[in-house]
């Protein structure tokens, strides 16, 4: 019940949103250097891309948020897969 | 076409810019056109030193790019020392350009030249700028242009040299953002003249850290020892035009980045004492470890991991006498390595072993006696620039009393005669079938020009004398540099 | 500038030498001219150099060059051993590649020694010294094959010495500010001793490895040994006495207030002593020509060093004197070795014999140098040894006499091996082509040299005079009831009239060589070398019974003990284990680029840790 | 055991990074340059977005040697990859026909959306790079939907050295008009406009087209590298 | 300040990987990894509470309401150069398994002492 009380302010929607996320984001870190399966790994990283864009929207950075998102997301996912496509797919 | 516009130091960034954009156009047109360009372009900046360089030697210049005072926008700071080796890079960059018109065959030429050109600017860049965010930048030219160059040619272990390079080079480039990141979140400000000001708003525990952080982003490029694992490897794969570019402007570039970081940033007593033993460590190992080497252009690598760590032992004394020494040093090394890996390179072609040089004395004479003065020079014998080089850092070693540093320094003399004879030794064996081969003129008369300033530096020390202490004065009066500046 | 200045001196020489590189490409005759105008020019100016010194700014140093009688004298060997030496190299390397390098680098050499000897502060003496080092080191390594190891070899001992050399000399200048040596020696006597004693060490370490001392000789067997014979003369002979120029220098002009000058000099006299014992053992064993001469250079320079070290008037008078004569009797012995491998090819004495008919004048020469150096009255050693003798014995080092009269009589065991196996002994037939070697070029400088040895033999007053003046310059008084023109004095008052002893000699010589000739000779019966009786039988016509091979058989066993444990084979252990550390070293780069990673990473770790931890 | 002792060290690293960040208090105002940027941007540079009046303007050098890097990495991808140009046909399996028709219908709407965010890159955020790399996945599209799509290599490498040499010239005719290098010479027109801030719009659409050329020359290099089994 | 702990640690993932992962993709993804970290930790020093975004789109917007641009402007060059060092780090993988026919770091080191 005491859950109820609470408003849901912005600004503890800003906070909880923030740890979430940075949370997430070193999950999929962890989760992109431990995964044997190159392909998985490659996911991982662009999912850490994705979650660093959302963040820099969140720390009110739009254009590097963007850039981000063009680059880190879109681009360098695409030349990881290139290259795993080029060379053997599957780790150690 | 120079006087459509007044000469700035930032034609030495533009020039070689502008041609290398205009190269791929310029290859459509006519397939010679590619080697004429970077030639020109080597001139044209020979040609803004010779103007500029007199000026800075008066009074540094300094330029606002964009127009906006230091604090907001990036200053270039054309000192003597700045302009020393500036003009050292592009003499060097065009005596490189001149040798591998014949000698370079491998087919992407016109990839080749912009990258060597792209080299040689962001040396420079690193070395006018004023800004460390900007500092940062040109290293990455410099470094990513090297990565390609090391794996230029189509060789098995080209590509191995290259990612080795890269592994650590990145590593590099990541410290020293950090660095970056730590220095701004503290200070505010990126213009190094500001930073020098109010260092005093970053508590001491993190100033030790944020040196270590540089120590260890420039060292890598410096070729420091811990750091140098990449170098061997990187002189060796890349084509000799190329390695004589590493020895002579990238690691000189690195070493006056990481002084000029230190010397403002940093200046609490231990800093400079650590260079100088880094310096000794580099030196005593990469001299041992060359005793060993079979493949020419290793042992050359790791010679010149030698020179840079002896030049570094002489940065860390933080005298005028000290840092005049390390300049002299860095000078004579740039164009007598430079001299060595061409003419090996024209002697024994790419995979140059020891045995290769047997009996070289009679199928090539001028390049075996070239690579006998080039020897000659490194060890320090007298008639030689290598001679009053090797005795300013003795001197100046001298002056600041640790004895046990020249003992080294000589120890590792001895040693380097050791390798260095054994090869010139080798050139005037009787037996032995060294390879055939005309070597073009104009490789003979590049490296002419580097034995002549070997002759002309060893024979009349003085008329350098005069550049050098500027150069050390401009370093170490840290006052003058930032109220040059920010003075408006 | 002037002509009897130095400077003028100094680019005769250096000038000459570039001139002839160039002049190869012109003609070999051409060539040969200019480089004997060289030489000759050179000696000649010797006698007109002025007085006056001549200093030059260079790379923010003061040099200064000047001639002192010390220095003249030395100029005076060198000169003398010079112009012979390029005399005999006009035909001896007619037949060898690369002409033009050798006459270049011999002509730097020449001109560096001069450069030395004529320089009067510790840097240009520095410069000098290393440029004869390289250009001494291009020669070595002028025939190529095992000669390279014997060069590098050389090169990285002088280095060791120079290097040594350079430490002190960079210490004392940033002690005295100056590097003048009048100025160092003031300074130098203010330093508290244990610093004076290290410096002085290193520096009489630097020259003593040119002169050749035990420890440090490692190298002159095998670069004697390899180096062109022309210039092995000029190398033992000239280049070798610099050190000992070097050591009289430090020790007399520098280091001699120094409470413990006396003590280094005792050492260095042992030091000496020991090695012309050993040195001459260790000659005795060798089999091959040169490498037995090498030996007993390092023997003769023991002597040199024993007299320098001693420190009496008496004995600086005979070191000086030994070392005109040793350059002049090793710079024959040399030629004559160089004139039989000319004819044969061959310097392995087990392997020569019987050359006394086909090579008289060359037999004549190593004749007259062998009587010299196992110093026998009528000829020039004597003189020198006798004064140190007397010198040794007057500064009651009598342990050390007992080393001298050991040494240089055992010596006369090498010297007679020499002379037997090449001259004496049957005729080979492979020999027959052998011809005696032209006159002009090599002969006259053997002949010219033996006139030298049998003047100063008669009249030690022609060198003792300039002996006198270098030793006054050096603080040493020399009263002139030492010596006269012919005459030797002692302090016990008895006096040697040389002149009149050999003319004594060689009156009772000629009468009955006179007498023999007319009155025997025309019943004699020519008899060839192979007309002799074993046990009765005739040897055939191949069959040849006068061999040298293991001449010294029992003697070597005898002095085995001795001679096993060698003090080269403990410095090639240095050798070998600084080139394992290297070897070693070279493992940290693993070529693995992670393993690099993991460097930068320690690195970093240890950079924060021991930075936080200090401030 | 080396997994361990990379443990140890990173923690090592880690608490001397944090210690050097403990000192910066996160969220408070503590700029030093950055308020002057924020005051003199509209007024001095015209452009409503700061950090493109940065980007372009104020440490315009920084971007110059940022397209050059990208510039070199092309190159440096070219000269690298040179000799392993492989056969068209093994770039990769059929594309099915709803990826075929989506590339057509997609790639107009992605160039045009990279060209309006390079366009009005000194006025809503983005710029040269989020445009140009906008285009670039465009083209992406293209090679991996249409099977018999080539880059043209000769015009994507003359489009790229046009842009780049028009913003080197930019920059030359700042010091031609007696300024210092890259010095704005053009009327700053009213904040908000397209056609405002003098040479930033101009700067960023050549630094669009010529990261959007490059990356697409970059893609197609790497697609149309062996598969390195022959 | 959590920014800033989220940062480091992706930092030293990154780094992790580079020292311990075999595989030459992986290392590359590390080194990426690296980037991120830093270019996150950049923008989160820049950040001030209650700040807006750096870009006067509306007048009402004044100056002292907004987030610092400048490091948004470092990282986005620093994001650019980035992708430009892996893809040349990539290029030089596929190179290397052209030849080597492996992505093990410890299988490709015949360039050593």
């Amino acid at each position: 019940m005491i859950l109820l009380q609470w408003t849901l302010t912005p600004e503890l929607l800003y906070q909880a949103g923030t740890g979430i996320l940075l949370f997430l984001l070193v999950v999929a870190a962890i989760f992109s250097v431990v995964q044997k399966d190159l392909l998985m790994a490659i996911v991982g990283t662009s999912l850490v891309s994705l979650i660093l864009s959302v963040l820099f929207l969140l720390l009110h950075a739009p254009d590097v948020a963007l850039t981000e998102a063009a680059i880190g997301v879109a681009l360098t996912t695409a030349i990881f897969l290139i290259a795993l496509r080029k060379t053997g797919r599957y780790e150690e | 076409m120079p006087e459509l516009f007044p000469l700035s130091p930032v034609h030495y960034v533009a020039a070689p810019l502008l041609a290398a954009f205009l190269l791929p156009l310029v290859a459509k047109l006519s397939r010679s056109f590619i080697k004429i360009l970077p030639g020109l372009t080597f001139l044209y900046v020979l040609y803004v030193s010779a103007v500029l360089y007199p000026q800075a030697l008066q009074a540094p210049i300094i330029e606002q790019i964009a127009g906006w005072a230091p604090p907001l926008g990036i200053n270039l700071y054309y000192g003597p020392m700045a302009g020393l080796f500036a003009s050292l890079f592009s003499a060097l960059g065009f005596i490189v350009w001149l040798y591998s018109l014949t000698q370079m065959k491998q087919e992407p030429l016109d990839r080749f030249y912009i990258l060597l050109m792209m080299l040689v600017a962001g040396a420079t860049g690193m070395v006018l700028t004023g800004d460390i965010f900007n500092l940062f930048v040109f290293m990455e030219i410099t470094a990513i242009s090297a990565y390609s160059l090391t794996a230029f040619l189509r060789e098995d272990d080209k590509a191995e040299a290259g990612f080795k390079y890269i592994l650590i080079g990145s590593l590099a480039s990541a410290f020293v953002l950090l660095g970056i990141a730590i220095l701004y979140s503290y200070t505010g400000t990126l213009n190094l003249a500001d930073l020098a000001l109010n260092m005093d708003k970053v508590p001491l525990s993190v100033r030790v850290i944020v040196f270590g952080l540089f120590l260890v982003g420039f060292g890598i490029e410096a070729e420091i020892f811990p750091l140098n694992g990449w170098a061997p490897d990187a002189y060796s794969a890349a084509p000799a035009p190329v390695s004589a570019l590493f020895a002579g402007i990238t690691v000189k570039a690195a070493l006056y980045a990481l002084a000029r970081v230190t010397i403002l940033l940093f200046p609490f007593a231990g800093s400079m004492a650590l260079i100088s033993i880094l310096g000794l460590v580099t030196l005593v190992i990469s001299e041992l470890a060359a005793l060993h080497q079979k493949n020419l252009f290793r042992m050359l690598a790791y010679s010149s991991m030698g020179q840079v760590g002896l030049a570094i032992a002489a940065l860390g004394l933080f005298t005028a006498e000290g840092v005049y020494a390390a300049l002299f040093a860095m000078i004579n090394h740039a164009i007598v390595k430079g001299m060595l890996f061409l003419t090996v390179f024209a002697m024994a072609g790419g995979s140059a072993t020891l045995d290769g040089l047997n009996g070289m004395g009679r199928k090539k004479p001028i390049l075996s006696l070239l690579f006998t003065l080039g020897a000659f020079a490194i060890i320090g014998l007298p008639p030689f620039s290598g001679f009053w080089s090797k005795l300013s850092v003795l001197t100046a070693m001298g002056q600041t009393g640790n004895y046990a540093m020249i003992a080294i320094v000589l120890a590792t003399t001895i040693v380097e005669a050791a390798y260095f004879l054994r090869a010139t030794g080798r050139l005037y064996l009787s037996e032995g079938n060294p390879a055939e081969g005309k070597t073009p003129l104009s490789a003979i008369a590049a490296l002419a020009v580097l034995a002549a300033g070997i002759l002309w530096i060893g024979f009349f020390p003085g008329s350098i004398d005069e550049t050098l202490t500027a150069g050390a004065q401009d370093l170490l009066d840290t006052a003058k540099y930032t109220e040059g500046v920010l003075k408006d | 500038m002037d002509i009897t200045g130095i400077p003028f001196f100094l680019a005769v020489s250096f000038g000459g030498a570039f001139l002839a590189y160039l002049m190869n490409f012109a003609h070999r005759f051409l060539r040969n001219a200019v480089v004997l105008l060289t030489v000759s020019a050179s000696a000649a100016l010797l006698f007109w150099l002025g007085d006056e010194t001549f200093s030059m700014e260079m790379g923010g140093f003061v040099l200064t060059l000047g001639k002192t009688p010390y220095s003249l004298f030395f100029a005076g060997i060198v000169a003398l051993l010079a112009v012979p030496t390029v005399l005999f190299s006009f035909t001896y390397m007619a037949k060898e590649e690369r002409p033009a390098m050798y006459y270049l680098n011999l002509l730097i050499t020449i001109a560096a020694m001069y450069g030395i000897l004529f320089s009067l502060d510790l840097l240009s003496l520095f410069i000098f010294w290393e440029i004869m080092t390289w250009s001494s080191f291009l020669l070595t390594i002028h025939k190529g094959g095992n000669a390279t190891k014997a060069g590098v070899k050389y090169f990285l001992y002088s280095a060791a010495g120079a290097y040594a050399i350079l430490f002190s000399v960079v210490i004392l200048y940033n002690m005295s500010g100056s590097l003048l040596i009048e100025d160092v020696a003031r300074s130098f006597v203010l330093q508290n001793p244990l610093m004076q004693l290290m410096l002085a060490g290193t520096l009489l370490f630097g020259f003593s490895v040119k002169a050749g001392l035990m420890p440090m000789h490692g190298w002159a067997p095998d670069a004697y040994a390899e180096s062109p014979a022309p210039f092995t003369a000029l190398f033992s002979g000239a280049l070798s006495k610099m050190g000992i120029f070097g050591m009289g220098m430090v020790l007399y002009q520098i280091f001699l207030q120094s409470p413990f000058s006396l003590p280094v000099r005792e050492l260095l006299a042992w030091a000496g002593g020991i090695t012309s014992a050993l040195a001459t053992l260790r000659a005795i064993q060798q089999t091959d020509a040169k490498r037995l001469l090498a030996y007993s250079s390092v023997a003769q320079l023991g002597y040199i060093v024993m007299g320098l070290a001693l420190g009496t008037p008496l004995s600086m008078m005979a070191a000086l004197f030994i070392t005109l004569l040793h350059g002049v009797f090793k710079a024959m012995l040399f030629f004559a070795v160089g004139a039989v491998y000319f004819r044969t090819g061959l310097t392995d004495l087990n392997e020569l014999r019987g050359l006394i008919r086909r090579m008289p004048v060359s037999f004549l020469t190593v004749l007259m140098a062998i009587i010299s150096l196992a110093n026998i009255p009528p000829l020039g050693g004597f003189v020198g040894k006798w004064l140190l003798y007397e010198s040794l014995i007057q500064s009651d080092h009598y342990f050390l006499v007992i080393v001298a009269f050991f040494s240089s009589t055992a010596s006369f065991l090498y010297v007679y091996r020499l002379i037997f196996s090449i001259f004496l002994g049957q005729e080979e037939k492979e020999f027959e082509h052998v011809k005696e070697v032209p006159f002009l070029t090599m002969q006259l400088p053997m002949l010219a040299l033996a006139a030298v040895t049998f003047i100063t033999g008669i009249f030690p007053g022609i060198v003792l005079a300039p002996i006198s003046s270098a030793l006054t310059y050096l603080g040493f008084p020399i009263q002139h009831d030492m010596w006269s023109m012919s005459m030797l004095f002692n302090e016990w008052g008895n006096r040697m009239n040389l002149l009149a002893m050999i003319s004594v000699i060689g009156t009772v010589f000629l009468t009955g060589f006179t007498i023999l000739y007319f009155y025997r000779m025309r019943r004699t019966r020519y008899v060839t070398t192979k007309d002799i009786h074993t046990s009765g039988e005739v040897p055939t016509e191949n069959e040849n019974l006068t061999y040298a091979i293991n001449f010294y058989q029992p003697f070597e066993r005898a002095a085995h003990p001795v001679l096993s444990k060698s003090i080269r084979a403990w410095i090639d252990w240095i050798g070998r284990s600084v080139s394992e550390l290297g070897d070693f070293l070279r493992h940290i780069y693993t070529g693995d680029g992670q393993t690099y990673a993991w460097y930068v990473v320690l690195f970093l770790t240890f950079m924060l840790a021991a930075g936080s931890w200090i401030l | 055991m080396k997994k361990l002792l990379a443990a140890f060290l990173l923690g090592f690293i880690g608490y001397y990074l944090y210690t050097a960040f403990a000192g910066v208090p996160f969220g408070e105002n503590k700029m030093e340059v950055g308020k002057d940027y924020l005051e003199t941007t509209v007024p001095k540079t015209g452009a409503v977005n700061t950090v493109t009046s940065i980007v372009v303007n104020y440490r315009g050098f920084d971007t110059l040697g940022e397209v050059t890097v990208l510039f070199l990495a092309a190159t440096g991808l070219g000269a690298i990859l040179f000799g392993m140009k492989g056969k068209p046909e093994d770039k990769h399996r059929e594309p099915s026909s709803i990826l075929t028709t989506g590339a057509k219908a997609l790639f107009p709407i992605i160039v045009l959306l990279g060209a309006y965010i390079f366009i009005h890159g000194h006025l809503t955020p983005g710029g040269g790079f989020q445009g140009g790399t906008i285009i670039a996945t465009g083209v992406l599209i293209l090679i991996l939907g249409i099977k018999s799509f080539h880059a043209n290599h000769a015009l994507l490498s003359v489009m790229e050295s046009l842009a780049g040499i028009t913003f080197v010239v930019a920059g030359i005719l700042g010091l031609a008009f007696g300024k210092n290098f890259l010095e704005n010479i053009l009327p700053l027109g009213t904040p908000g406009q397209v056609l405002s801030a003098g040479i930033i719009p101009i700067i960023y659409i050549a630094v669009g087209f010529k990261v959007g050329a490059e990356l697409a020359g970059v893609l197609d290099t790497l697609m149309s590298t062996t598969r390195g089994e022959e | 300040m959590i920014y800033y702990i989220a940062s480091i640690a992706v930092m030293l993932i990154g780094l992790y990987a580079v020292l311990v992962k075999k595989n030459l993709i992986k290392i590359v993804i590390g080194l990426s990894l690296m980037d991120a970290g830093t270019h996150l930790l950049l923008v989160a020093i820049g950040f001030i509470k209650g700040g807006t975004a750096p870009i006067f789109s509306e007048p009402g917007l004044t100056a002292d309401a907004m987030v610092d641009p400048v490091p948004q402007a470092l990282v986005l060059t620093a994001i650019v150069i980035g992708l430009a060092v892996t893809a040349v780090a990539l290029a030089l993988v596929i190179r290397i398994y052209a030849q080597h026919k492996t992505l093990d770091i410890r299988k490709i080191s015949s360039l050593k002492w």
